[in-house]
């Protein structure tokens, strides 16, 4: 097999996994209920304006036919209309694209660059202060749910010395960089922190497994120093486990993303999320739902791809 | 320093046991009680003071360990009797089953614990069951690979070749070889995937997808907290979700460095 | 009479496009109360070769004769009279013994299987104490667990299990190589020991030529999946007909000797 | 002048202070091989790690190891980095893993070079392939550009061998280093480790468990036993008339191919006479643990 044929057999067990997963969110949500029409009126409601509703919102129709409907709207990048407003669901996503995406897309390289160091640092050190210190905080770290580091941000920051605003977002095309900077250090802030945390566990482990590997020893053994060795050696084979976790952790780090938003009110996909389940905008759940599977898959393959340029005994396996 | 940790997480731990135990039968207040005293100070009336109804913020703690508590338990039961199983057959079975059940668990871990939930709720209305069921189900794959990789490592062992060539049947080669030798990896699975939940369980409590208003959450705390009037009220259940958290963490390492004779550092 | 023919037997691994041949069209017969000695490099197909007469895996292409009938691993019957009368020594102790079980259990998991059947003793308790106390061990090992032996007496432990059940035929896979030179000897001496008493047949296989001229009274040599050479110890070792034997002869002190 | 003079030597690990080293002493002269003798637990590999300065950070080290008249075991990380790997080598056991698995081999030879003095890359890239060129790897320019996971067993250890020779090094410490390898690929390495030895005058300290390796290899051989010297000698001294008990039982037992099949094999227990027990029948010189390898019975032969 060709590396290229890797690459495609990744790329279609991708693609396979986001049909599979589109199946069960439209079957949770749809299927689940019982009757759609009959949740979102309530209880209450007289079966004549139930069995309208039905009709209105084509629910009348199998259920297949609707999946398919809603599977060939995504191609063409239509989630459907929402049942409740009428509003189109791709319409409502595309303006809080941005925000969600800003918080994840700086907060995994931010993450990244404070824990590499700091792991570092915990392993080699780990009879000693400083290893001792960052491990403990890596630990406690560990503990804290990401809204309340967000509140904690939030109390400090903005209740008590007033620098940085509490709430709301400021648009970088239309409010300037340094506006939106202003409104994005302290949700972002708040990801690294509980993120590096979760890393520096991996990284500090990583690099401690790597001091127990023949090759560091046979690396002390030709003239570099314990720390030099380490870096020298040791990174690009704990690249290998970090990767694993940013793979792994991409999923949750949504999760992160979707809770600050709430904290910091920030209009993004978590907050259209949250808002459609509370009113039981189905059609919207579904989409953002959808949306976001899809982004971590992506994320996932991306990181698939990433184990190639870092393993070279990966490379040989597929050329072999 | 070693000894020092475990024992400060069986402390946490323990704590946290104890007042949702005790809650059961008493608390300075009754937790849903609402008073005029709206968003007094930590006093010798209420200790931890009260919220922006009045109610007693301690009394709600307590009471709130409880959900903490039965969320995590049932969550992790769920996922482990599930995903263990799952997990033990795809290291032992047929190729094909092994395939079928990584890709299903491939399925599942790419539907974040949330947005389980969400869609759950959306479906079925938001309740502490639901959330219970998504952070289960959501875990499932957790269990699955971690069995699933403990099993293949115990299958390369010689001693199962040996079970076979005595003529051991693969369901007692299953139950007498690989579940008792994978059982304590397990165990520090099952410690990490509570603190997990807990987490999990807070954060769609804070988002308002687990339990009614009326059921004092540590998640709901904090979301009803005024983080301008009064930031305590954050604090206080922020500080508990956390120090829970860390209890079980710190209990879970202690097993796996018990367990693990190799984490006994030589080096 | 035979125990095994091995008739034309090749084992590939891996998918069609890239497989490796680990054996390749091996033939070869082995009578009861003979002692053989395989001997073959890492990657020859000696554990290969060994599984397959265990009843571990199957081969590609030929077939195994045991006992007159064709070996088939999914059929009960066939399966039921292998693990019968054939058992097996591993490498290493270290592995071969579950570090959960108390060594009691261990080597009564033979004597508990529904597939061996026949001469297997009543009471499996004073069974175990019978074995412990022909390789050597107190009978109050039996409550201890693997790892509060060293490496030599974990090897007695797997002695003692493949035993238990009463084998005719010991299959053992480098039962030396994991242990230091000077626990080797006590090991070897009492394999010696135990197959001539119970009669045994053995299938010894080994990097070392040395261990087989010692133990077996018959030799096949395997390079790369291929059966090179097989015969009486005695005459393939002085008179080695195919070159790589003579390398292999030549690299060990046998050679010069 | 010797090159190497270990003495008094004690090494104990962990809170316990298990003692794995009692106070060895030892001399390699310059050029000198000297092979030293042991079973796995003996203390052989600690007492390389010693004197590479590689031991774990629980290791409690007294006594000196001085290479030419320094006191290694004074040095701190960043003085002993100077001299590992130019002046003083090692040869690992385990090809398969001591080299970095994501870095091509000819660069973590390179490596050597540039890590111990100024030198061009055009330079150093014909070093590295000349060293290659003589440790037998043929076609050494596509060695260089491969993984390590890319080459055999032999080729592996053939660069770490080439490795350890790179900078002309006074010293070089093998630790097992054939023993992880097929018997004909042995042949060949020890061949080129020999070979290449002698062309570059470096002093050697071969570590083995195999009597025969060493006789082959040295000219001079020390017998450690639960982390004590108990013999040394000339190789053909110690080999034909050994002195110790331990050292004749060792060599008796690795000799299988002088006893006639069929024939029971010597243990070393045979080369003990009760005066070497103590009180409670066990062997004094032997320790605890290797004891109650043969349990309370003793293993007869019937026949």
């Amino acid at each position: 097999m060709t590396l290229l044929g890797a690459f495609a057999r990744r790329f279609a067990v991708f693609l396979g996994t986001a049909l599979v997963a589109s199946v069960v969110i439209f079957v949770i949500v749809q299927a689940l209920p019982g009757d759609v029409a009959q949740a979102t009126l309530g209880l209450g409601a007289t079966p004549d304006a139930v069995e309208a509703l039905r009709q209105k919102w084509g629910l009348d129709r199998p259920l297949l036919v609707r999946y398919g409907e809603w599977l060939l709207g995504m191609l063409h990048g239509d989630f459907g209309a929402s049942y409740l407003t009428g509003q189109s669901v791709s319409g409502q996503i595309a303006p809080r694209l941005a925000i969600t995406g800003w918080l994840v897309a700086l907060s995994i390289p931010l993450s990244t660059l404070v824990a590499v160091p700091l792991g570092l640092v915990a392993a080699m050190m780990r009879r000693r202060g400083l290893g001792a210190i960052v491990n403990g905080a890596s630990h406690i770290g560990l503990a804290i749910p990401v809204f309340f580091a967000g509140a904690v941000l939030v109390i400090v920051f903005s209740v008590i010395l007033g620098w940085l605003p509490a709430n709301s977002y400021a648009s970088l095309m239309t409010k300037g960089f340094s506006d939106w900077a202003r409104h994005m250090v302290l949700p972002v802030a708040s990801l690294v922190i509980v993120q590096s945390c979760l890393l520096v566990r991996y990284v500090r482990a990583g690099f401690i497994d790597v001091l127990t590997e023949d090759y560091y020893r046979t690396a002390r053994s030709v003239g570099w120093t314990k720390w030099a060795g380490l870096v020298r050696h040791g990174l690009r084979n704990m690249a290998t486990s970090l990767v694993t976790v940013l793979g792994m952790q991409t999923a949750s780090l949504l999760v992160g993303a979707i809770l600050v938003e709430r904290v910091f009110v920030l209009p993004g996909l978590g907050s259209l999320l949250i808002d459609s389940v509370l009113n039981r905008d189905l059609m919207t759940v579904q989409g953002v739902g959808m949306l976001l599977v899809f982004a971590v898959l992506a994320i996932n393959f991306v990181v698939d791809l990433l184990y190639f340029a870092i393993d070279p005994r990966l490379r040989r396996q597929v050329r072999a | 320093m070693k000894r020092f940790t475990v024992l400060f997480g069986l402390v946490l731990a323990g704590i946290v046991a104890l007042s949702a135990l005790v809650s059961l039968v008493w608390t300075p207040y009754n937790p849903n009680l609402v008073s005029s005293s709206r968003y007094s100070p930590p006093s010798w009336t209420h200790i931890l003071g009260t919220d922006r109804l009045g109610m007693d913020t301690f009394s709600r703690i307590m009471t709130g360990a409880q959900t903490t508590l039965v969320v995590g338990i049932l969550a992790v039961a769920i996922a482990a009797l599930i995903g263990v199983p799952l997990g033990i057959i795809a290291g032992m079975g047929r190729k094909v089953a092994g395939e079928l059940i990584g890709r299903a668990s491939d399925v599942l871990f790419a539907l974040p614990t949330l947005l389980l939930a969400v869609l759950l709720a959306a479906a079925k209305g938001a309740s502490v069951t639901t959330a219970t069921v998504a952070i289960g189900i959501a875990t499932i794959p957790v269990f699955q690979r971690m069995a699933r990789a403990a099993t293949l490592t115990i299958m390369s062992q010689d001693y199962v070749l040996a079970a076979e060539v005595s003529g051991t049947p693969r369901s007692m080669i299953a139950l007498r070889h690989v579940l008792p030798n994978i059982a304590p990896l397990l165990g520090v699975q099952a410690a990490a995937s509570f603190s997990m939940a807990i987490l999990a369980e807070a954060g769609l409590s804070y988002l308002g997808l687990s339990a009614s208003p009326t059921t004092p959450t540590w998640g709901r705390m904090l979301r009803d907290a005024n983080l301008f009037a009064a930031p305590l009220q954050a604090i206080i259940p922020g500080a508990a979700i956390a120090l829970a958290v860390l209890g079980f963490n710190l209990l879970g390492d202690g097993v796996r460095d018990y367990l693990d004779p190799r984490l006994q550092e030589v080096r | 009479m035979s125990v095994y023919t091995i008739d034309h037997v090749s084992r590939r691994f891996g998918s069609r496009r890239r497989s490796t041949q680990a054996l390749n069209d091996v033939t070869l017969s082995v009578k009861e109360h003979e002692r053989w000695g395989i001997v073959g490099e890492s990657g020859s197909g000696k554990t290969t070769l060994l599984k397959i007469l265990a009843g571990l895996d199957s081969p590609s292409e030929g077939k195994v004769l045991f006992m007159g009938k064709c070996l088939d691993i999914r059929d009960r019957a066939t399966l039921g009279d292998l693990r019968s009368s054939v058992q097996m020594v591993f490498q290493d102790p270290r592995s071969s013994l579950d570090p959960r079980m108390r060594v009691g259990d261990i080597i009564s998991e033979p004597l508990r299987s529904p597939l061996v059947k026949g001469k297997v003793p009543a009471d499996a308790d004073a069974r175990v104490a019978e074995v412990l106390d022909a390789v050597g061990l107190p009978a109050d090992s039996q409550r201890l667990f693997a790892h509060e032996f060293s490496g030599g007496q974990r090897q007695r432990i797997a002695l003692a299990r493949a035993l238990a059940p009463n084998p005719s035929i010991l299959l053992a896979d480098e039962p030396v190589s994991a242990l230091d030179v000077s626990v080797r000897a006590h090991v070897l001496n009492l394999i010696d020991d135990l197959v001539d008493s119970m009669g045994l047949t053995l299938i010894m296989v080994t990097h070392d030529l040395a261990v087989v001229r010692h133990t077996c009274d018959h030799v096949g040599v395997l390079y790369q999946g291929t059966l090179v050479e097989a015969g009486p110890t005695a005459e393939v070792l002085n008179n080695p007909r195919e070159e790589y034997t003579r390398t292999l002869l030549a690299s060990t002190r046998l050679g010069h000797a | 002048m010797s090159v190497l003079d270990v003495k008094d030597l004690s090494v104990d690990f962990g809170h316990h202070r298990n003692l794995v080293l009692d106070k060895v002493s030892l001399a390699v002269d310059d050029g000198q091989r000297l092979g030293l003798v042991g079973a796995s637990g003996s203390g052989k590999t600690v007492l390389a790690s010693a004197i590479m300065g590689l031991l774990p950070d629980n290791a409690h080290i007294s006594g000196e190891i001085l290479f030419r008249g320094t006191n290694l075991a004074s040095l701190g990380d960043r003085e002993f980095s100077k001299i590992r790997g130019r002046k003083l080598s090692m040869v690992f056991q385990e090809p398969m893993t001591a080299l970095d698995p994501t870095m091509k081999v000819g660069l973590q030879a390179a490596e050597l070079i540039s890590l111990h003095r100024d030198s061009n890359p055009m330079a150093t890239r014909d070093r590295v392939e000349q060293v290659f060129d003589r440790v037998g790897l043929s076609d050494a320019g596509k060695v260089t550009n491969a993984y390590p996971h890319e080459l055999s067993g032999g080729q592996r250890q053939r660069v770490i061998i080439a490795m350890a020779l790179m900078n002309r090094p006074a010293l070089v410490i093998c630790d097992e280093p054939t023993t992880a390898l097929d018997a004909t690929v042995q042949t060949q390495v020890l061949d080129v480790l020999d070979s290449e030895l002698a062309a570059s005058g470096a002093a050697c300290l071969f570590i083995s468990h195999d009597l025969n390796l060493v006789a082959r290899m040295c000219n001079e051989v020390a017998v450690i036993h639960a982390g004590r010297i108990v013999e040394r000698g000339t190789t053909e001294d110690v080999l034909n008339s050994p002195r110790h008990p331990y050292t004749r039982g060792l060599l008796a037992t690795a000799r299988i191919d002088q006893v006639e099949p069929g024939e029971r094999l010597p243990v070393i227990e045979d080369f003990y006479t009760p005066d070497d027990r103590d009180n409670a029948g066990r062997h004094t010189e032997l320790p605890r643990r290797w004891v109650s390898q043969y349990g309370p019975r003793q293993w007869r032969r019937s026949r």
